[in-house]
């Protein structure tokens, strides 16, 4: 692949040991890029399974053993091996600095071993699927998860390793963007993705060592019986789902925000506006993740939670709810008056605001507490999640994937049929997961390998849903593949975008730029005179 | 190969220590929040089992805790002096504070195996292990259970101190640092404050009341 | 926060700062050991949790240079705290809210402790609870 | 109207008053979501077509949300959470609360079945029998992990936590049958953890109550005609044929040996040697008592030779197999005498 422009980050050394030993990072996005593309078609496949054995009741192609691993398998790694490490890792170590006019990270060392650190906990992950894989959910509920016979002690630890590749990104971006933005590029000029990535930043370092904790009690007690949560020693099941949420639901922030601050850059960039409200956004942005932590218990509305509990919980998700509706209204906004180009970036922002919105309410519906004991671990809780992690965030990253190919890879890719596939990709997604939340409606509780035949027809649409994205991802896979050697040569700036990731060559020299840009405004100020809104 | 106008990596010199200082203090937040987690645990039983973590603690070796609490807070004070010593040029004098510091967390460390030791004996042992006569009843078990993790891995946490302290020490006794490049010795002797810390809140509650 | 200095030297403790704070260092520990000499009762732990607090605050300050540097740095600490102290004050209040029976241990009998069980694997489950590989 | 839109959500039939309370919530909170989800999609459209890019180089103004309207996008929202918040709330805390008269019963989950125990007997596996128009409180439990007690037509779940008790109360207005799911992942058969809730009229249920007591058959049970697993036949058989009269399934000896943890063990028998408990052993106690006699009880039991037929012999095997101890606390503590505390 000879990249266009004659000097870039891609050529200044070609050989694997270049790229392994790089402290480059936008090397270390890439890298982290095709990492978690490969664990996506690890995730996806299995998912494919899952649905392929729920089209009829009883066994279609598999036991329930199997069945009760690939569900593991298929949460353990989407959550930790696709999900988490996605935007930030991939996108944000490749954007943040070129966003904010740096050579590089603050710690470009700690950023490879990071790669290291991920590398090693997939492995080990891999090495517990092989040896059978864990069957207890990527939950890891106590008691289920300290007495099963399968090999959860491998997937506990390969989560261990990936957390700590998790804090140093998350460690190494807020010491980027407190100290290495280009003179003049005060905060309220941040780009949003920036903004985003922040948030993101906080909610890992704070969150993960907390989950770390858990895993190692949950490792304990299964190799040594530390009985911390076992119940016949006096212990509390309970504490553990305290401990485990208040990771794991900021976690869930960890997923959405940075897919929130993708949509931030594209939906200004192809409306060719400003941000509509930028403080509203920057604001939500540093709420969620501070008030994310404080709403971890509505995971736990029927798990024996105190009345004081539960509402408590439920009131504060309320508040982050108010967060995200205020995005929304923003970036509704910010195509007010546009000149909007119907690009495939653009397709999949609209896909997000609206899967993200609905997924959204119903989240909201589950914090009025009364609602979630019909709906708590049923088939609606499994639409809700997807809805945000596949309606918003893996859209919000097949987004970010076009918007900055060219910029990653100096390439175009065909425009017709990226829109054609981002159109199909999100028929697929409503047809795989509608059906899920009338099944929650139904009934039909989560993580069952066997249901009573009522709910077998939504399941068949369900899983003829899921194929139709399995198709659209594959013809993803081929257009984009193929663009990478044959797509034309896409020039610094194909989409005419303001966004200060573009001031450098596209693909970026090795230290970015040559001359450090000036910021006299923020990103994404087109217009050339102030128009006030009653215009 | 790239050309003069490129800015170096830190912009300034005011930025790699701001970046320094920030990166050991999110640091230092992850580690604060790894203990959160048995900090609550502990919190939550104790209000469950009120007695029986009375009784357990009343077994606690008091004077050997608080022999401890000196040490490392002696070591703290050293640790500061050689940060004062590095600053004001004196990386010889540093040298020799840090690793006397480092000499008082390995005697913190004899002293938690003398202590580790006699719960051993008494069959004061965590979880299934637990075999401890003289407080029989429910919640003590999880009472040793947590002491062991938490000063087990405090002790982890201390052992990695007392290497980092002794590196430094050799390394400033052997003029690396000075007034102009003393952030290593800054840092390191930040974590080993936090070690420090974090066993200030482990006493009483362990040992204490 | 830009125009902040990231350090501020005259801040910087002398020698006579620095043991000074030692000193009362070593005070506050001196004295929370003496305060559980005296009988004491339910005061005990928050008292012994503000002397810890105060003097974490002083070696944050002082030794830890927090005074020194910018005041961002000392909201990374600040929000590390608060975010601890919410865990642990919402787990405990939400385990002594629930209902009775739901509290830990529960109305069942915990088995008996010491010598309940002469080997001490036999307190582990005889089988994992769910299937061992096929 | 309310059958249309339960019909239009794919909900499921309100078995309880707690279901048709928290229906309308739903109903509210749905129809509100669908109404503005197609406001945004309206308005999302209509600006792609209005706005979309013309020409290559299209002049936009710069557009800044006043003050007034970021509040009004704040404050709207956020009035009708809270809105929802409160009336959820309320839902729940009713729902919480227990009244004082109500009926308990206790739930015990087990990998992978429910057993419901009611304060004088009787006790039924997977059946849960209530009567109508009475509030019913479930004293539940688990055996082993976690498992969710959850009746989708009832609206209502709670988790059954091993050692402790959470409660659930429910009333069903009128006689019905009702499917029980366990809605957390409990292992391998957590998807065929199922059991029914039947609602009787309150004289049904009483006349029910009393056969029990009786002792008669479970399969006396009015339309109850569960498929029932080996081991599930075996504990009926076992209090048919009286069985449990002299062995416990706790691990308390009595005048027999206890079945729990029986099946595998090394049995010392009376007379010197030993013996390992397994399907053959099992079956010749049965058949043949005072063959082999475990030392330490008196060789009373009497022979049951022609009174089980082959398959009750298996299906009580079944039972005992299925009686293995998953952890010493918890086995030890039979069915606990809950005493009301209060909250």
């Amino acid at each position: 692949m000879s990249p266009p422009a004659a000097e870039s980050y891609l050529s200044d050394g070609r050989t694997l040991w270049s790229w392994l030993t790089t402290h480059d990072h936008k090397r270390i996005g890439v890298m982290f890029l095709v990492l978690t593309l490969f664990f996506f078609l690890v995730g996806g496949l299995f998912a494919l399974a899952l649905r392929i054995e729920l089209l009829t009741p009883g066994r279609t192609i598999m036991g329930h053993l199997a069945y009760n691993r690939m569900f593991t398998l298929h949460g353990v790694t989407m959550v930790w091996l696709f999900m988490i490490p996605a935007i930030p890792s991939a996108f944000g170590n490749f954007l943040v600095p070129l966003m904010i006019g740096a050579r590089d990270v603050a710690f470009p060392r700690l950023n490879l071993a990071s790669v290291y650190l991920y590398v090693l906990g997939a492995s080990v992950t891999l090495w517990g699927m092989f040896e059978g894989g864990a069957d207890t959910g990527w939950t890891f509920y106590t008691p289920y998860s300290t007495t099963t016979g399968t090999a959860v002690l491998p997937v506990l630890v390969g989560v261990f390793i990936i957390g700590f590749s998790t804090i140093v990104t998350g460690l190494n971006f807020i010491a980027t963007v407190h100290t290495l933005r280009a003179p003049g590029l005060t905060w309220m000029k941040l780009p949003l993705f920036v903004w985003a990535i922040y948030g993101t930043s906080i909610i890992q370092v704070l969150a993960t060592p907390v989950l770390g904790m858990v895993l190692l009690l949950v490792a304990l007690e299964r190799v040594v019986g530390a009985g911390i949560f076992d119940p016949a020693r006096g212990g509390d099941p309970l504490l553990f789902q305290h401990l485990f949420w208040f990771y794991s639901h900021p976690a869930v922030y960890i997923m959405v925000l940075p897919s929130m601050g993708v949509i931030s850059e594209a939906v200004c960039a192809f409306s060719r506006k400003n941000a509509f409200s930028y403080r509203m956004i920057v604001y939500s942005t540093l709420g969620i993740a501070f008030v994310g932590f404080f709403t971890w218990g509505h995971h736990m509305f029927a798990s024996g939670q105190s009345i004081f509990g539960s509402g408590a919980f439920g009131a504060m998700s309320m508040l982050v709810a108010i967060f995200t509706a205020i995005k929304i209204f923003s970036w509704l906004g910010t195509l007010y008056r546009g000149s909007i180009a119907i690009e495939s970036p653009l397709i999949y922002t609209l896909g997000f605001m609206f899967f993200l919105f609905f997924g959204g309410m119903i989240g909201v519906a589950y914090s009025t507490t009364s609602l979630n004991l019909h709906w708590h671990d049923t088939y609606s809780v499994v639409a809700h999640f997807h809805f945000i992690m596949v309606g918003a965030t893996v859209m919000a990253f097949l987004g970010a994937l076009h918007y900055w190919f060219p910029k990653m890879f100096g390439r175009c890719f065909p425009a017709k049929l990226a829109n054609s596939a981002a159109v199909l990709i999100i028929f697929g997604f409503i047809t795989t997961f509608v059906p899920q939340f009338l099944l929650g409606n139904m009934g039909m509780p989560r993580r069952y390998a066997d249901y009573p035949p009522h709910f077998q027809s939504l399941h068949v649409a369900s899983t003829a849903g899921a194929s139709l994205l399995a198709f659209g991802f594959l013809i993803i896979a081929a257009y984009l593949a193929w663009s990478l050697k044959y797509g034309a040569v896409a020039g610094d700036n194909p989409w005419g975008s303001d966004g200060f990731e573009w001031r450098s060559a596209s693909p970026p020299p090795t230290h970015n730029f040559h001359v450090t840009p000036e910021y006299p405004t923020g990103p994404h100020e087109y217009a050339r005179e102030e128009v006030p809104h009653a215009a | 190969m790239p050309p003069e106008a490129v800015t170096e990596h830190w912009g300034s010199e005011d930025a790699r220590k701001q970046a320094a200082y920030l990166g050991m203090w999110v640091f230092i937040a992850t580690e604060v929040l790894l203990f959160a987690g048995l900090f609550t645990a502990y919190g939550v039983y104790r209000s469950v089992y009120p007695e029986a973590f009375r009784a357990a603690q009343l077994t606690m070796e008091v004077g050997l805790g608080t022999l401890n609490t000196f040490l490392l807070v002696s070591s703290s004070i050293l640790v500061a002096l050689a940060v004062h010593a590095v600053r004001g040029n004196r990386p010889g004098l540093g040298g020799a504070l840090l690793l006397a510091a480092a000499l008082l967390g390995i005697v913190f460390l004899g002293v938690k195996g003398v202590e580790y030791s006699h719960h051993v004996r008494e069959g004061g042992l965590p979880g299934d292990a637990y075999r401890f006569a003289e407080v029989p009843r429910v919640g003590a078990s999880l009472f040793f259970t947590l002491y062991y993790l938490l000063t087990g891995l405090h002790a982890l946490h201390v052992t990695v101190g007392v290497s980092v302290l002794t590196v430094l020490g050799v390394r400033s006794a052997s003029g690396a640092f000075g007034p102009s490049y003393a952030t290593p010795v800054e840092l390191g002797g930040m974590y080993w404050h936090l070690v420090d810390v974090i066993w200030l809140f482990v006493y009483p509650i362990l040992y204490l009341s | 926060m830009a125009e902040d200095a990231v350090e501020k030297p005259e801040r910087q403790l002398g020698v006579a700062g620095v043991l000074v704070v030692g000193a009362v260092l070593l005070a506050l520990t001196t004295l929370t050991y003496l305060l559980h000499k005296l009988p004491h009762g339910a005061w005990s732990l928050p008292v012994a949790l503000l002397i810890a607090g105060a003097k974490g605050l002083l070696i944050a300050l002082f030794y830890m240079h927090l005074r020194e540097q910018r005041a961002s740095n000392g909201l990374v600490l600040i929000t590390s705290v608060v975010f601890v102290a919410v865990l642990l004050t919402v787990c405990v209040l939400e385990t002594r809210t629930r209902f009775r029976p739901t509290i830990p241990p529960g109305p069942f009998p915990v088995e008996a402790l010491p010598g309940a069980m002469e080997d001490p694997r036999s307190a582990r489950p005889p089988e994992p609870a769910g299937p061992v590989n096929p | 109207m309310n059958e249309l839109l339960r019909r239009l959500f794919f909900l499921p039939e309100q078995g309880s008053t707690f279901a048709v309370k928290v229906d309308h919530l739903h109903y509210f909170l749905l129809l509100t979501t669908l109404a503005v989800a197609v406001g945004i999609g309206t308005v999302g459209i209509v600006f792609l077509v209005r706005y979309h890019r013309r020409t290559a180089s299209d002049a936009t103004p710069r557009v800044v949300a006043p003050t007034w309207m970021e509040g009004l996008f704040i404050g709207v929202p956020l009035s009708l959470f809270l809105l929802w918040f409160v009336l959820g709330f309320q839902q729940f805390v009713w729902v919480m609360s227990p009244p004082q008269d109500a009926l308990d019963v206790y739930v015990t989950g087990k990998q992978w079945m429910w057993k419901f125990t009611y304060p004088g007997g009787p006790s039924a596996i997977d059946t849960l029998v209530v009567p109508a128009g009475r509030p019913v409180r479930l004293l539940i439990t688990s055996r082993d992990v976690i498992h969710s007690f959850y009746v989708p037509d009832f609206r209502m779940k709670r988790d059954a936590v091993p050692s402790r008790y959470t409660d659930l109360w429910f009333e069903a207005p009128k006689p019905g049958r009702h499917l029980v799911l366990c809605a957390e992942y409990c292992g391998l058969d957590h998807s065929q953890m199922r059991a029914e809730v039947v609602v009787l009229s309150p004289a049904d249920f009483e006349s029910w109550r009393d056969a029990q007591r009786r002792n008669l058959p479970v399969a006396a049970l009015p339309g109850a005609n569960t498929p029932e697993t080996m081991a599930v036949r075996g504990e009926r058989i076992a209090t048919a044929q009286g069985c449990l009269q002299c062995h416990t399934v706790t691990g308390a000896p009595h005048i027999g040996p206890t079945w729990l943890g029986l099946y595998g063990r090394k049995e010392p028998l009376e007379g010197g040697g030993a013996v390992l408990a397994d399907e053959a052993y099992l079956t010749e106690s049965m058949m043949d008592p005072l063959a082999k006699v475990v030392a330490g009880y008196a060789p009373v039991m009497p022979g049951y030779h022609g009174r089980l037929s082959a398959e009750d012999s298996g299906a009580l095997v079944e039972f005992i197999k299925s009686l293995r101890p998953l952890r010493p606390g918890v086995t030890a503590a039979e069915e606990p005498v809950y005493v009301p505390t209060g909250r």
